[in-house]
């Protein structure tokens, strides 16, 4: 095969001297597409990483699974049995099953962002990180829009939100913030799900013929809608999905904001707020972020990925997350300070809650996770270039993601107007179908990963293609084509 | 694929139809409605048709009363201690009344959960009792006419004239 | 019989006179037994589920010996522009114009506890398990009044109950409604008389007259907007402090 | 109006209403009609029938009406038409119907081998009452009979025409919510009868007890209070509270006043002598007090009570300036070892101020008001228990093992009599160590009538009918019998008995006597009406008069005394406040689980006991709320969780009665301590009525530790609440 040569014609012959090897060893280095090793090696490569989960992912991926079945027998006690076992009570009606709604759709943020956002931006270093991001993406929305159904009363009963017309003359009520939020969160799934189907298709071709006759053939074959790489596949490929990283984006931030309607738009005292709206899409690309930083990880350690995702994405990441961090920092300060300054009785009692009183252990320990830890420590290069601790400032980052869901939700809930109903949340079935649930989305990432080449080696090889060294004199140079 | 194989593909495959289909046809089954009467000779049809009786000679409460009522057995023997009072049906019905026994009527119609219907305005905004119970008078054994659910009930409403009011969902659930 | 009678538009309305109200828990009993609401056991009442849709709030104000205890009853407010209602997505809850109720449809109720979260009084209760009446207990249910099931919402519903029952009596008889004719389980129990309803819109009503004009008069949450039903006449002082 | 309600149960007893119009069972979907045999003539399906009677849940008498809904009773309300109570009722009364329906309640008659082994063995009715009327000829003069004050007032004239025809004892009228009003003590201070005070036009009431929440009549009392705080023209009764622990009529008070425990008659002496030497409210009210409020030293009295010498001064000054002021005696300073004093200097306040109890009413011949025994006379009974004098006691309405403290020896008594027979319709204490238990119907299904004890310037007879047929009727055991039958039954076999009842059953006596009756409110002109009348209307009372009369009360001087305290200071060093809950009342609310689970009014406290204690003693001793505390007396200990309460002295804790049942069903059982166990049975000055006020006890922690079950937010209570 002559991939190589074909879709790298600007690649300059081999360097002649050592000086040369250095300079050029020095840009690759810092740089994944300029490192290309062939279009069929890395195909083979990203291919090989579906067969490269070892005895310990495996062992992880049971227990996963085990995990997330226990919260499916704890869904189904809860179903015949009622709410009861939770432990929301008569002041505090909402408790981890919309937080987990909360914090899986913000992680689900990340997945689109970086692959939409960044792609219609020509932001180039998203090209081997944007599938393992879109993954994150799929199944955390699958996990939320699972938990709007597990908080309901009578789930059986969610196919009223649906507006279908019927003989009783009844429909769903449009003025509700949770109906709007309902057909939000439909479509953001239906967009993510397409988005990340049409970038699959060209790989899903390309593992269809690097597969020897069997199901997994003919899965890929069915899942490939017969695409062939003809230039017009790839010129409406292209079209289409550019038109649906466009579109994408309106529909990410419409949903986290109607999302964080469901709070504002209400008169509990700690929610009632204009600012939810941005401050839940920063803090949504903040834990997204992170969360794929805490994928990258993953996959680079167990998969043995470390090609495609080079200590070059963790930088640029890291740095994406203390961008974040400060706008986070900056939404959090602007809401407290408006709050304390306007000092309403029932807003400073939550503030008071908050920084002094039942909750403050919580609210430091979200505070220590989210401002001390990556502001202290992602200002450093060497930081942000080691994936070890990236790894830990992310979980840092998730574990106080949550607890800031939790303060909003499971907390400020508790300080009603009339103070004879204060309240404190103590979670009870909610914690084990907490924990199925994030089960569930490892379970299912690492699964998808097993199935799917996680890298989208079509985009790598284009980025590797439009991009390359020239020699000019005795300098080489980084270039671009001018053909995107 | 081996002969084995294929059994044990066919045995599984059957397992797991019955499990999940299974259930589903009981339910059916279940919920297929029995209107068989504890006294299986009740005719309406003679009652109405042969005796002339009015439905509000038995089911008295209709006009005054959410609730139409079922006839004491106190009344049924108020006929039946002559009328007909040797035959087979008639028999069964003194020894409930001997006994001092309640008979336990069949419920025809149920309405859904959550909801009121009161009889006596409806009666008295001029609903005839076939409206909605059919002609009852041609029923040996009563069925329902209507399923009493609330598309049905909304047919009704929606078309008078104070439809805003009687379309309120509070005017029967509550 | 009134012109607001003739538009068919009521508002109930509750007067609350917090200076007749002893906090003898007769109207907490009295919903209990009219309204078929569970009583939460021990366990639900630790874990802060206490199902009462007429509750006797008690503030205390100052330190001993200066102490004063305060009885606040807190029922459902019926709220004109109530903020529980139009955040159901399934209309489980809304406004009932004709009698300016604030409804509560069991059957139609998913389960999403939104209008208990956005609802500042916190009157609305949830069933987190089925209700238990333990046999023969159940013979006390009120046949008028549903017994909700796990999963629905429930709250004061100004014994919606009797106020059907006097207007289908009414209606039979060819009349409409007189003012006191209908009285919710609370106001009928209530020793001191704290509890007055009735239907403010008839100007010829007791609660209508004792309205007007009256200084004592206050809304409970008033800044919110939420125009309650329920009014509550201030505790009053006498000459000797 | 003739209604043959005596027919109507007669027949109707299979009468089965129609089973399930509820859907209690979500999936049931097809329902069985179960038609009546016989419908009553009243009933309507659909419809509800109302029933008068009159309420067993407190021994005020008050009226209430009963919705019936297809044979079942549905709702207790009060009866609009009653004197007493004007339609109104408290939360015991409403929750009676729980009672009716009681999961534990007995089925029919049992018998146990071993008193206290709780081995029941059921029994045929007409099997137990042939017993029971074996022991009863047996016993002859050893019958005892031992009632609680709910007791119908037809069997109380029924008990004591028994025994004095077998020469036994006279009955024993004695129970826990008696003993805990201190109405011996009140009605000894008052010439026999109990004081009730008309303040709908009073413009400043002086309470020393709680009369809204608890006492003999606080729906009587409320329905006034109402009319006190809405006169016309915007006119305000001032209230003020004399207690040391803030009761809910504290907390409605305009001024709560905490004495020191045992001194409050002492503030009111001092306040009465305060208006004759300052001569406040004009001559002739300063010369009344000057006649009768002894020399006291006023500065001394008020460092004594804990209180200010101006504040008393202040209030003085406000009760003799007040145009129609009373004085409300009660409490615990009626419970105490001077009660009967306590009680009058509060009644020289009165009589200062020109006011006296309302008059009672002339009783009709043949028919007694329910007057409660001195602690002394149930005493007496249980001594000759003790002595072996008793070979039967019949106990009917009352629980002494659980409602008598230890030192009253009754539950020892008890083994020495050879038969005990409750009529307890659920298994309680006492009846846990009866022989026999012959389950009464309860209130709600069956007849009576009852004199009641409020004196409101009339006579009032509340009747008492059956609202639904009687609930357990089994083929095993028979049709049940009510106890006036058993009574009567009883009475065919001994001579003596026979021609003092000679009736052939309860409701020939009934309509014998109402139907004697004078012309009262409804007329009729003959005894049939005059009876259909008085069951239709809830009782029979003379037409209303346009005042009610006031009695003028005989007063001398009382110089009174502090209250001694039982227990040594420097060993037990707070005082023990005990009361009677608005919920739970003397403990017959504990079985109810609508009382147990609604929560107090003043703690919002639900299904425990609970002791009050003061902020800062709290504070001091390093108690906080949901600590478990051992509460020690010199009569005994108790454990209950600490609720620390803002309105109780520092020097005070205050313990409700009416939890730590042993029995009386699944509701009651094991919940909570009994208050009763602190207490001993020391009487009062004049030796008649128990001291059960004024009892110190010492508080330590268990180091335990619970979640307390209340409705509040405790940190949210402290809170203001802004309008």
């Amino acid at each position: 095969m002559s991939i190589e040569t074909e879709r790298n014609p600007w690649m300059s012959a081999p360097p002649e001297s050592e000086d040369e090897q250095e300079q050029v060893e020095h840009l690759r280095k810092d740089h994944l597409l300029l490192d290309p090793v062939g279009m069929e090696a890395m195909n083979q490569d990203a291919l090989g990483s579906m067969t490269r989960h070892g005895r310990w992912t495996w062992m992880l991926i049971v227990v996963l699974g085990g995990l997330a079945m226990m919260a499916g027998v704890g869904w189904l006690v809860q179903l015949f049995v009622g709410l009861g076992f939770t432990g929301l009570n008569r002041t505090i009606f909402w408790g981890m099953y919309i937080i987990n709604l909360v914090y899986f759709i913000g992680i689900g943020h990340a997945g689109t962002f970086i692959s939409a956002a960044f792609r219609v931006m020509g932001f180039e270093t998203r090209r081997p990180i944007a599938r393992a991001a879109e993954t994150v993406t799929l199944f955390a929305l699958a996990a939320a829009g699972l938990f709007p159904i597990i908080h309901l009363g009578r789930p059986w009963k969610v196919y009223w939100m649906i507006p279908i017309p019927n003989q009783r003359q009844l429909w769903p009520n449009f003025q509700s913030a949770l109906e709007w939020d309902a057909m939000a969160i439909m479509t953001y799934v239906v967009g993510s799900v397409l988005f990340i189907y049409i970038g699959l298709l060209p790989d899903l071709a390309m593992a269809r013929e690097r597969t020897g006759v069997n199901w997994r053939r003919r899965l890929y074959s069915a899942l490939s809608l017969g695409w062939r790489g003809t230039d017009r596949q790839w010129a409406l490929h292209e079209s289409v999905s550019t038109i649906f990283a466009y579109v994408i984006i309106p529909v990410m931030f419409s949903v986290h904001t109607i999302v964080s309607w469901d709070f504002a738009m209400t008169i509990q005292p700690g929610w009632h707020s204009t600012i939810f709206g941005p401050f839940f899409i920063v803090g949504a690309l903040y834990s997204g972020v992170a969360a794929v930083l805490v994928a990258m990880g993953f996959l680079r350690r167990f998969l043995k990925l470390g090609y495609f995702i080079r200590e070059e994405h963790f930088d640029v990441m890291a740095k994406f997350l203390l961008i974040m961090s400060f706008a986070w920092i900056y939404f959090y300060f602007g809401e407290f300070l408006v709050t304390w300054y306007g000092n309403l009785p029932p807003e400073m009692t939550i503030l008071d809650l908050l920084l002094y009183g039942e909750a403050a252990p919580l609210w430091w320990l979200m505070i220590f996770c989210n401002v001390v830890v990556p502001v202290g420590l992602l200002w450093m290069r060497r930081v942000r270039r080691n994936p070890g601790i990236l790894f830990v400032i992310a979980v840092f980052i998730q574990v106080g993601m949550y607890l800031e869901r939790y303060l909003i939700v499971g907390v400020m809930l508790g300080r009603p107007e009339l103070p004879f109903n204060y309240s404190w949340y103590y979670p009870g079935l909610e914690i084990p179908i907490a924990i199925g649930a994030f089960s569930f989305v490892i379970f299912f990432y690492f699964i998808f990963t097993v199935f799917v080449p996680i890298i989208s080696t079509w985009e790598v090889g284009e980025g590797q293609f439009l991009h390359g060294l020239r020699k000019i004199g005795r300098k080489i140079t980084k270039f671009k084509s001018d053909m995107h | 694929m081996s002969r084995p194989t294929r059994v044990w593909i066919t045995v599984i495959g059957l397992v797991v139809l019955l499990v999940f289909i299974g259930p589903f046809i009981f339910g059916v089954l279940a919920s297929v409605p029995n209107y068989e009467q504890p006294i299986v000779e009740f005719s309406h049809k003679r009652h109405v048709q042969n005796a002339g009786i009015d439905c509000l000679y038995c089911h008295s409460g209709a006009t005054r009363s959410p609730v139409s009522g079922i006839p004491s057995v106190e009344k049924c023997m108020g006929c039946h201690e002559h009328v007909l009072s040797g035959e087979a049906p008639i028999v069964k019905l003194q020894e409930y009344w001997e006994n001092g026994e309640p008979i336990s009527w069949t419920r025809v119609y149920q309405l859904p959960r959550y909801v009121h219907y009161p009889h006596h305005v409806h009666v008295s905004a001029g609903l005839n009792c076939e409206t909605c119970h059919g002609n009852v008078g041609e029923m040996d054994i009563v069925t329902p006419a209507q399923i009493p659910n609330m598309g049905w009930c909304i047919r009704c409403h929606q078309g008078e004239e104070n439809a805003v009011e009687l379309m309120d969902c509070l005017n029967c659930h509550y | 019989m009134s012109e607001q009678d003739a538009s068919g538009k009521r508002r109930w309305t509750m007067i609350v006179d917090l200076d007749k109200c002893s906090g003898c828990g007769a109207c907490v009993v009295a919903c209990h037994a009219e309204n078929n609401v569970p009583i939460a056991a021990e366990d639900q009442v630790v874990a802060d589920r206490s199902q009462h849709w007429m509750r006797i709030e008690r503030y205390w104000e100052g330190e001993y010996p200066d102490v004063k205890a305060r009885f606040v009853p807190v029922l459902c407010q019926h709220c004109g522009e109530a903020p529980c209602e139009p955040v159901c997505p399934v209309y489980a809850t809304y406004h009932d114009e004709r009698g300016g109720l604030n409804a509560m449809i069991y059957a139609r109720c998913v389960g999403t506890r939104y209008c208990a979260n956005n609802c500042p009084y916190r009157v609305r209760f949830f069933n987190y398990f089925d209700p238990v009446f333990a046999e023969p207990l159940n013979n006390q249910l009120n046949p008028d009044v549903t017994v909700r099931s796990a999963g629905v919402m429930e709250k004061c519903t100004f014994c919606v109950q009797r106020i059907r029952r006097a207007e289908h009596t009414a209606k039979v008889e060819g009349r409409t409604l007189a003012d006191g004719e209908v009285l919710p389980a609370c106001v009928q129990a209530c020793p001191t008389g704290a509890l007055m309803f009735g239907d403010r819109y008839d100007a010829a009503s007791a609660v209508a007259k004792l309205l007007e004009h009256n200084g004592r008069a206050v809304r409970l949450l008033e800044t919110l907007g939420t125009d309650p039903s329920i009014y509550y006449l201030k505790g009053g002082t006498s000459h000797v402090d | 109006m003739k209604i043959s309600r005596r027919d109507f149960i007669k027949v109707s007893i299979a009468g089965a209403a129609s089973t399930v119009l509820v859907g209690c069972q979500p999936n049931q979907r097809y329902v069985e009609l179960e038609p009546y045999v016989v419908p009553p003539e009243e009933a309507v399906a659909g419809q509800a029938t109302w029933y008068a009677t009159t309420c067993g849940m407190t021994p005020a008498g008050n009226g209430i009406i009963v919705r019936v809904m297809n044979g079942r009773a549905v709702k207790i309300e009060g009866n609009p038409e009653h004197p007493l109570n004007r339609g109104k009722l408290d939360a015991l009364g409403q929750a009676g119907l729980q009672l009716l329906y009681h999961p534990d309640r007995l089925h029919g008659p049992v018998v146990q081998e071993t008193p206290g082994r709780r081995e029941f063995k059921p029994l045929h009715w007409n099997e137990a009452v042939n017993i029971l009327a074996e022991n009863v000829k047996r016993a002859g003069a050893g019958l005892a009979i031992w009632a609680g004050l709910t007791t119908s007032g037809h069997l109380v004239d029924l008990f004591k025409r028994f025994a004095k025809a077998t020469d036994a004892p006279a009955p024993v009228f004695y129970d826990l919510y008696a003993a805990l009003h201190s109405y011996d003590a009140l009605a000894s201070a008052c010439g026999g009868a109990l004081p009730t005070y008309d303040i709908r036009r009073a413009d400043l009431v002086f309470a020393f007890g709680d009369f809204l929440g608890s006492g003999p009549n606080p729906v009587y009392y409320g329905v006034q209070f109402g009319a006190f705080r809405g006169q016309a023209l915007g006119k305000r009764g001032y209230l003020a509270q004399f207690e040391p622990r803030m009761s809910i009529t504290g907390a409605v008070a305009d001024r709560w006043v905490p004495v020191k425990p045992g001194h409050e008659a002492l503030a009111a002496g001092a306040m009465a002598r305060i208006i004759a030497e300052e001569g406040f409210g004009g001559a002739e009210r300063a010369a009344r007090a000057g006649e009768l409020a002894p020399e006291v030293d006023v500065a001394a009295v008020a460092e004594a009570c804990d209180l200010e010498a101006e504040a008393l001064v202040k209030l003085a000054r406000a009760f003799a300036e007040a145009a129609n002021p009373v004085a409300i005696p009660g409490g615990a300073p009626a419970g105490a070892d001077n009660g009967v004093e306590a009680t009058k200097a509060v009644q020289i306040l009165n009589a200062i101020a020109g006011v006296g109890p309302l008059a009672p009413g002339v009783i009709p011949p043949g028919i007694t008001p329910t007057t409660p025994s001195t602690f002394a006379e149930a005493q007496a009974l249980i001594e000759k228990m003790q002595n072996g004098e008793v070979q039967t006691l019949l106990v009917y309405g009352a629980n002494p093992v659980y409602e008598l403290p230890e030192a009253a020896g009754f539950r020892q008594a008890l083994n020495k009599v050879e038969t005990v027979v409750s009529f307890s319709p659920i298994i309680d204490e006492t009846a846990a160590w009866a022989h026999m238990v012959l389950p009464e119907r309860t209130y709600l299904e069956g007849w009576g009538y009852r004199v009641v004890t409020a004196n409101t310037g009339r006579t009032i007879i509340s009747s008492r009918q059956p609202v639904v047929v009687p609930f357990y009727q089994d083929e095993a055991t028979g049709p049940a019998y009510s106890t006036g039958d058993v009574l009567l039954t009883i009475a065919r076999g001994i001579p003596d008995a026979i021609a003092a009842l000679p009736w052939t059953d309860e409701v020939a006596y009934l309509k014998q006597m109402v139907g004697a009756l004078p012309a009262g409110a409804y007329g009729g002109s003959d005894p049939d009406t005059r009876w259909a009348r008085y069951l239709q209307h809830g009782g029979w009372w003379p037409a209303e008069d346009a005042e009610p009369a006031a009695s003028i009360m005989e007063l001398a001087p009382v110089k009174v005394k502090a209250a001694a305290s039982q227990g040594e200071a420097n060993e037990y060093p707070l005082y023990l406040h005990v009361y009677t809950p608005v919920m739970l009342g003397d403990g017959r609310g504990a079985s109810l689980p609508w009382l147990q689970g609604s929560p107090d009014p003043m703690t919002t406290m639900t299904w425990r006991s609970w002791v009050e204690i003061n902020p800062q003693t709290a504070h001091n001793m390093g108690i906080k709320d949901g600590d478990i505390l051992k509460v020690t007396s010199p009569y005994g200990s108790i454990e209950a969780p600490a609720y620390v309460y803002p309105a109780i002295r520092p020097d005070t804790v205050a313990i409700p009665a009416g939890q730590g049942h042993l029995d009386s069903g699944r509701y009651a059982k094991n919940r909570g301590a009994n208050v009763i166990d602190l207490l001993g049975a020391t009487t009062d000055a004049t030796g008649e009525n128990l001291a059960w006020s004024n009892v110190r006890v010492k508080v330590e922690r268990t180091g335990e530790t619970i979640n307390l079950p209340i409705f509040e937010d405790k940190k949210g209570a402290q809170e203001h609440l802004h309008f």
